[in-house]
């Protein structure tokens, strides 16, 4: 891809703009505007069925905005397809971890490298023509601690690990935006901690849009924080202003500790 | 101590070929909210499920007031007098949210009334004609404890019930529970959140590589803190 | 649930990752069969192992999309047959030479699946199984009434022309090597497919479309083009067994042919590239014997898939790997 | 292979590829295998000396496995004669193939006039029971010659029934009468009732069924249903056998028109030698059935008289000879390859009338076979009209060799 | 007085029996939709066993003379008894398993059931009277409708009346569907789903076994009968969006008039109009007319 294409032509890497979002008549992002600068990770949070979900997959482009518009560096994708956004630089996480489970973790990254050659509809190549980009490969898992099992079938790992290689498949997109959704769900303490360092590692140079509900996690990544609730934008600004808005404390965090 | 209600005895699990529980063993008192602690993979999930009789192969004992339920097959487990609420919610997207509430079937006198169900989760009224797997996570999570309220059994069996819910909703649920163990029933809690187990449960195991390896209970929590954060964490 | 596709467990794909002299393996194996098949005319019936190796090249083309693209089609024998009347129409009334006659009939294979596969892959599973055959009745009704297909006569003593205009076809060993030459090509496309960058971002489809879509794949593009790929070879089988039979008919394209190639596909070992050839060349023989005793055809058939659904899903081929790759990792 | 004159192998062997198992295995079928042991019986099991054999297989309505055997067996069993083909395109396919390998074949149930008309060789290839052209032709001319002007066809869609339709109605048209309307039932049909609704709504006289097996028993049975044959209107079966009659029943069938080439109760030959099949088989002979004995009888003949088993040599003699015997009346092979005999127009008795099982037909008039069957100046086998040319009317005489290879 | 060209008795007359042959494609679809909703399951093996419940008819008439109103219901259980012995005993032991695997087992089973059909009546039909107090039939004006055509619409449209409301309007439909999603979580609340799995099977085929019944008094009584109908009817399905129960009744409804307008105007196309309508459908609503979108 030619890297004049990655230049920004905004100040935001992400842009809502007035996106309402109605299920049969019930309406779950209603004219919501989200705008994610360049180089920031910006976080996601709401109580249940704020529309977080839906928000997010509005912009992979999972689900048809009912009206107003989206954009990545500034385009319109609002008609794009998935993979379209995918091929632009955009790539999601899922809430329930996504590996190619038959696969080994080399060939798992492989995979995500691959569409960079150019050849993925070439059924008359031997696929020996994509060993060159094992070297990137391992490099990649050993940004995520997987380099000691490149030859095991994802299927055989561990729930955390899984999502570590989903994190590091993402990765090897080189994607400009990052989307994650629940990067954290269901991962014991020690595994959040090390998704946290990655995640913030990784996001040197690009931009990172989550959907999170571990405080301590958004508290310590997060430059900025939308709160989103039954489908409106709350309040938005970094975690000190967000923690203390009156209104998030009541409807988000709950009064008492924390 | 009372005699428990249900006994867990050396209870073994495969999926497949892999071995997963290997003779886990704990004791649930009556009226009380018992919880099993442990890391991602250490098998809580699954020995909630080889009691309720969802795991194919498994051995070793399960007895609920005197009854073996080993070799039993789900149903007559459940109608044994014991409700499971799954990890994942288990909503039926081709049932609307009243229809839901309305599954499973009354298997003890007791059970809740639709009323009754409502007052607790008044949020389950209003979104009652919607499909059940359009609500939020923490909806469906509210439906899914509701929905095992109805059947009449007393025993419980929730696992990881504040799993991806909001801080103000997992106070809403350890509210319930806790209320739900004032209302006598017994309950078998499956936690990652410490914290929220800490302060609903009165009795804790924990497990690790498919068998108990502690037992702590509500009093010996706060001396055992370092001890339980370590097994807990990394 | 385990999928139909993957039936090769983690400790197979495991075993076969480590043992590296695979590649070695394969070629070997490839040089060992072709000598056996060069040598086979003149032991056994010619025509007899011809038809082996069209069925044998058939089914692999079929296994390409259940095996490798994880598409149960039960709509094959519209490509195979369509091509059969296709080469037999160019063979016949073009005056085409042998060649030419068999290109054209894998054209139309391809032309086909292109057209069937534009509708069929926007569904998955049951729903495209059923959506491909009951689009392939539809191509049997066209046969049957399309008056260049001769309907329920068929089309009969298609002549079997030269070879590039040269090369006398007339005799049956000669058609034979003919035929032996396209299942090569054949099986060495399909094998090409399975193990090229394409058929890497097949598997991962397969395995997790979801995520491949995220991860910039149209799933569809790749899927349809598999289905093409898979019909034009079904096509190619179908025109040699033309050169061979010199006729093509309704049998060909009926719903029954369909399902014997999944049969072959099934009982050989999906997923596996020897499979299909295994399984084409056990039912094929075993037609042949019941054909002296008749109607016990379908029965033996029926009672072979059930047999091979309930205990055998490995396949004969599939079930061997199997063995070999756990006695491998036992005793290393 | 050595065609000098001589019993090639010192045995004459016989192939039957019949339809075992498929739509036609009852009139076919083992049926066919017990008639032709009994011709070969009635020969004594053996010609000088070499003996008889017979093998058999089942085509399962295939023409590939049917082409494939014959190949086999041309190739690797050294057959003589090759009989069956109770199917199209079986037939044409045996036919391609023993004309390719020189082994003589003799097709009993194709119903297709192509084997003796675009496909013919005739050097090789006979063509014995009946066809297309004997059955429309039949019963269509017999039947506007009572009187029946107006005809409505419903016809199965495909090469088959559209020979059948078209033969019917040019002999409806050619004898003065009419056709007042036609559709074409895709085939296979199982509902027949709206095309039965348009004939009833078409006035005519006559519903010609251009259909067979199934379709046509669903036809006749449903015809029934809607009344169409109490309202007035008389249904005409272009193909029936017998068999389908005993499917159907006399309830639903009484007062059907048809043509067959053979009725065990014809004559008093016919019916002795059903009895003594009946014996075998336990049931009665199938025209087809019948059609085999009467083929393998009169072939064995022929390679007694002719002293060889080379198949153009048998053939040749067969044409020479004429053939009456308990299935054909005033019967001879003809130069292009078709055993031309008398047909019988036949009408399906109402259950009062039949004494019982089998007992079914009246035969009202017996058609000969020059009117019967389509001549050779009207067909398409060139190879026969040459011959005939050249060699004169008698027919051809296997000495030239214009093969119908030639095609 | 013409209607579209063709005159309007012809028309009427049509319109009737298309809907006439559409009970039976609702009757028969409806079945496929029930086993495919709960087991997931194509059940190829559909058109044998609606053949099997015409031979079972035509058997309990020629060998016990039982005659055909004891036999509507009579054939029905008995090819259910046999579906339920099927489903305990070949399709549960591979319920996990991939659901194409199902399809395949299925198809054998067909082929199996069928040829052994074949193998002891051959292919040349039996015959089965229609029933003394439903012979005859009215004049309509337009038509004459025999009373027994008339008799097949009513009694499809009662069965599948019956049964949509079972499933859409009942307790135990509403576990029924549960139990299509989540088996092990309806268990888990006491629910003995395996025994719901088998009755289910049992009344789908059941209700093919209905349609074979049905269908004997005006059919060849073939084995070969249930091949010729059963990728129709799949079609069928799919037009109506696979699983759902009112998408198969109206659909089968539906096309079978569609088929009988087809006939009036263009006979040659009837065979293939309904694939027709499958390729549009599939264009413009990729989950079948009345299917959830997925
Ligand atoms: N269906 C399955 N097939 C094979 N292995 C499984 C399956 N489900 C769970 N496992 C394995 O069993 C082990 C125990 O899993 P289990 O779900 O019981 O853990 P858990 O303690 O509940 O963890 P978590 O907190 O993540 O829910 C894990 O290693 C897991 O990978
Ligand atoms: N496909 C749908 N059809 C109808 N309603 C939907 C659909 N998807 C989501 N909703 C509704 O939209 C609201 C927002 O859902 P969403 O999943 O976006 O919430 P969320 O913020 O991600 O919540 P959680 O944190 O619990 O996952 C919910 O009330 C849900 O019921
Ligand atoms: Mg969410
Ligand atoms: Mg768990």
């Amino acid at each position: 891809m030619p890297s004049a294409d990655r230049a920004p032509n905004t100040d935001y890497a992400i842009e809502t703009r007035n996106v309402t979002k109605t299920f049969k008549g019930f309406t779950a992002v209603d004219d919501v505007s989200l705008k994610v600068r360049h180089g920031t990770i910006h976080a996601l949070i709401g109580p249940n069925g704020a529309g977080k979900s839906t928000m997010f997959n509005l912009i992979t482009k999972f689900l048809e905005p009912t009206s107003g518009s989206i954009h990545l560096d500034g385009r319109d994708i609002t008609r794009d397809k998935p993979a379209q956004i995918a091929r632009a630089g955009a790539v999601r996480s899922f809430q329930i971890s996504s590996v190619f489970p038959n696969l080994t973790l080399l060939e798992n990254i492989r995979v995500a490298l691959q569409r960079r050659m150019g050849n993925s509809y070439h059924f008359w190549e031997s696929q020996a023509r994509l060993d060159v980009l094992n070297e990137d490969a391992r490099r990649i898992l050993a940004e995520v601690g997987l380099d000691d099992s490149e030859s095991v079938l994802a299927s055989e790992l561990p729930y955390g690990r899984k999502r570590l290689l989903e994190l590091a498949t993402t990765l090897a997109m080189e994607p400009r935006v990052m989307l994650l959704d629940e990067p954290m769900a269901g991962m014991g303490t020690g595994d959040v901690a090390r998704v946290a360092n990655i995640i913030r590692k990784v996001s040197q140079g690009r931009t990172v849009l989550m959907v999170e509900h571990n405080l301590n996690v958004v508290a310590d990544l997060s430059d900025r924080i939308t709160v989103l609730q039954q489908g409106s934008v709350l309040a938005e600004g970094t975690y000190e202003e967000v923690s203390t808005n009156r209104q998030v404390r009541s409807a988000y965090m709950g009064e008492s500790d924390d | 101590m009372t005699e428990p209600v249900l006994t867990v005895e050396g209870l073994e699990a495969w999926y497949g070929e892999s071995h997963i529980l290997h003779g886990v063993s704990f004791e649930v008192p009556p009226g009380q909210i018992v919880t099993l602690l442990g890391r991602n993979g250490a098998g809580k999930t699954t020995t909630l499920r080889s009691i309720m009789g969802l795991v194919k192969k498994r051995k070793g004992s399960v007895r609920h007031q005197g009854e073996e339920l080993i070799a039993l097959p789900a149903n007559r487990i459940a109608r044994s007098g014991i409700a499971y609420c799954p990890e994942e919610r288990g909503i039926f997207s081709s049932l609307n949210v009243k229809e839901n509430l309305q599954l499973p079937p009354t298997i003890a006198d007791g059970g809740m009334s639709l009323d009754r169900v409502y007052e607790l989760f008044p949020i389950l009224k209003t979104r009652g004609a919607s499909q059940g797997t359009k609500l939020s996570g923490g909806e469906q999570q509210m439906l899914a404890i509701a929905r095992i309220l109805r059947t009449g059994a007393r025993i419980l069996l929730l696992d990881e019930p504040t799993e991806g819910l909001a801080p103000v909703i997992v106070q809403q649920i350890g509210t319930i529970i806790t209320r739900l163990k004032e209302e006598g029933f017994t309950i078998l809690l499956v936690e990652q959140n410490f914290r929220f187990a800490e302060k609903t449960g009165d009795l804790h195991y924990v497990v690790e590589h498919g068998e108990v390896v502690d037992r702590f209970e509500r009093a010996q929590v706060a001396g055992n803190r370092d001890k339980i954060t370590r097994y807990l964490g990394v | 649930m385990t999928d139909i596709t993957k039936t090769e467990d983690a400790r197979t794909v495991r075993a076969r990752s480590r043992s590296s002299s695979i590649l070695a393996d394969v070629r070997l194996w490839a040089a060992i069969g072709f000598v056996l098949l060069l040598i086979a005319p003149h032991y056994v019936y010619p025509v007899f192992v011809a038809k082996i190796l069209c069925f044998a090249l058939f089914a692999a083309a079929f296994n390409l999309l259940l095996g490798f693209a994880g598409l149960l089609s039960f709509g094959h024998a519209a490509f195979f047959g369509m091509s059969a009347y296709v080469t037999g129409y160019c063979l016949q009334t073009l005056g085409f030479s042998a060649e030419l006659g068999i290109l054209a009939g894998t054209a139309a294979g391809a032309l086909l699946g292109l057209g069937m596969g534009l509708l069929a892959i926007r569904r998955q599973g049951i729903y495209f199984a059923m959506i491909t055959l009951a689009l392939a009745q539809m191509v049997y009704f066209v046969a049957l009434q399309a008056p260049f297909t001769g309907g329920e006569d068929g089309m009969q003593g298609v002549p079997r022309n030269a070879l590039f205009g040269v090369i006398d076809m007339s005799t049956n060993m000669n058609v034979y090597y003919l035929v032996l030459g396209v299942f090569c090509i054949g099986l060495f496309i399909i094998y090409r497919t399975v193990h090229s960058p394409f058929g890497q971002v097949l598997k991962s489809i397969r395995e997790n479309e979801p995520r491949a879509i995220s991860l910039g794949y149209d799933a569809d593009h790749y899927k349809l083009m598999a289905f093409v790929i898979s019909a034009a070879l079904s096509g190619m089988a179908g025109s040699a067994k033309v050169m061979v039979f010199q006729l093509a008919s309704l049998t060909d394209v009926q719903w029954q042919m369909s399902g014997e190639v999944v049969l072959m596909a099934v009982l050989g070992g999906i997923g596996t590239m020897l499979g299909p050839i295994v399984g084409a060349t056990i039912i094929i023989s075993l037609q042949n014997e019941l054909a002296q005793i008749g109607s016990i055809s379908t029965i033996v058939q029926g009672a072979v898939f059930v047999f091979c659904v309930l205990a055998f899903r490995r396949g004969i081929v599939g079930e061997i790997k199997h063995r070999w790759a756990l006695w491998r990792s036992r005793s290393s | 292979q050595d065609s000098g004159s001589g019993i090639s192998d010192d045995t004459i062997k016989i192939g039957l590829i019949a339809d075992m198992s498929g739509p036609y295995s009852a009139l076919d079928g083992a049926g066919s295998e017990a008639a032709i042991r009994m011709a070969i019986e009635e020969m004594g099991g053996e010609i000088d000396g070499k003996k008889i054999t017979l093998q058999t297989a089942d085509h399962q309505s295939k023409a590939d496995i049917g082409s494939n055997i014959a190949r086999q067996w041309a190739d690797q069993d050294n057959i003589d004669l090759i009989l069956g083909g109770a199917n199209s395109g079986v037939g044409i396919a045996l036919q391609e193939i023993t004309s390719e390998k020189g082994v003589a074949y003799i097709n009993n149930g194709g119903a297709t006039n192509a084997l003796t008309n675009e496909n013919c060789a005739p050097e090789t290839g006979l063509h014995w029971t009946y066809d297309t052209d004997a059955l429309a032709n039949g019963t269509a001319v017999a039947m506007v010659k009572e009187g029946n002007q107006s005809w409505f066809f419903i016809t199965a869609d495909y090469t088959f029934g559209h020979n059948l339709k078209n033969t019917a109605a040019n002999a409806v048209q050619e004898n003065g009468g009419e056709v007042v309307g036609e559709v074409s039932a895709p085939f296979p049909t199982q509902d027949f009732s709206s095309f039965l609704l348009q004939a009833q709504g078409s006035g005519a006289q006559v519903v010609g069924l251009a259909n067979a097996g199934t379709d046509t028993q669903n036809a006749v049975k449903q015809a029934q249903e809607f009344g169409l044959t109490q309202a007035g209107q008389k249904l005409a079966s272009l193909l029936l056998f017998i068999t389908d009659v005993d499917a159907l029943g006399l309830d639903a069938a009484q007062g059907l028109t048809l043509t067959t080439g053979f009725y065990w109760d014809q004559d008093d030959k016919a019916r002795e030698w059903s009895a003594k099949y009946e014996e075998r088989t336990g049931a009665k002979p199938s025209m087809v059935q019948a059609g085999m004995y009467s083929s393998a009888l009169n072939y064995l003949k022929a390679v007694k008289e002719a002293g060889t088993d080379d198949a153009k040599k048998v053939v040749a003699q067969l044409k020479t000879m004429p053939i009456e015997d308990a299935f054909a009346r005033n019967g001879k092979v003809r130069a292009d390859g078709l055993m031309e005999h008398d047909m019988f127009l036949a009408q399906v008795k109402t259950p009062e009338e039949s004494s019982g099982k089998w007992d079914y037909y009246n035969i009202i008039r017996t058609i000969p076979g020059a009117d019967a069957f389509q001549s050779i100046e009207d067909g398409k086998c060139e190879a026969a009209k040459t011959a005939m040319a050249e060699g004169g009317a008698s027919g051809a005489s296997g000495t030239e060799s214009t093969s119908g290879q030639a095609q | 007085m013409d209607f579209l060209g063709v005159p309007f008795p012809v028309f009427a007359g049509q319109l009737l029996i298309g809907l006439i042959n559409g009970a039976f494609y609702a009757v028969l679809s409806l079945g496929l939709a029930l086993i495919f909703g709960l087991l997931n399951i194509v059940n190829f093996a559909h058109g044998a066993l609606y053949m099997v419940g015409a031979f079972v008819a035509f058997l309990l008439l020629d060998v016990l003379g039982i005659g055909y109103w004891p036999a509507l219901v009579l054939s029905p259980i008995i090819v259910g008894v046999f579906g339920m012995a099927i489903e305990r005993f070949l399709l549960r032991p591979i319920a996990d398993l991939d659901h194409l695997y199902g399809l395949l087992l299925t198809f054998g089973l067909a082929l199996l059931i069928e040829g052994l059909f074949r193998q002891v009546y051959g292919v040349s039909g039996e015959t089965y009277a229609i029933p003394a107090a439903l012979q005859g039939g009215f004049n309509l004006g337009f038509m004459f409708l025999p009373t027994y055509r008339a008799w097949v619409i009513v009694a499809a449209v009662v069965v599948c009346g019956a049964t949509w409301f079972l499933i859409e309007q009942t307790r135990l439909g509403a576990t029924m569907r549960a139990a299509v999603e989540n088996a092990d979580l309806v268990r888990a609340f006491g629910v003995n789903v395996p025994l719901l799995v088998t009755l289910t099977y049992g009344l789908g085929v059941a209700l093919a076994a209905f349609a074979g019944v049905l269908a004997a008094p005006i059919y060849s009584v073939n084995p070969l009968m249930g091949s010729n109908i059963i990728i129709v009817v799949f079609a069928i399905v799919v037009i109506g969006g696979l699983g759902s129960i009112k998408g198969a009744i109206l659909s089968g409804f539906l096309l079978g008039i569609a088929e009988g307008v087809t006939r009036v105007y263009y006979p040659e196309a009837s065979n293939i109009i309904i694939f027709v309508v499958m390729a549009v459908v599939l264009i413009v609503r990729p989950a079948g007319l009345f299917g959830k979108t997925a």
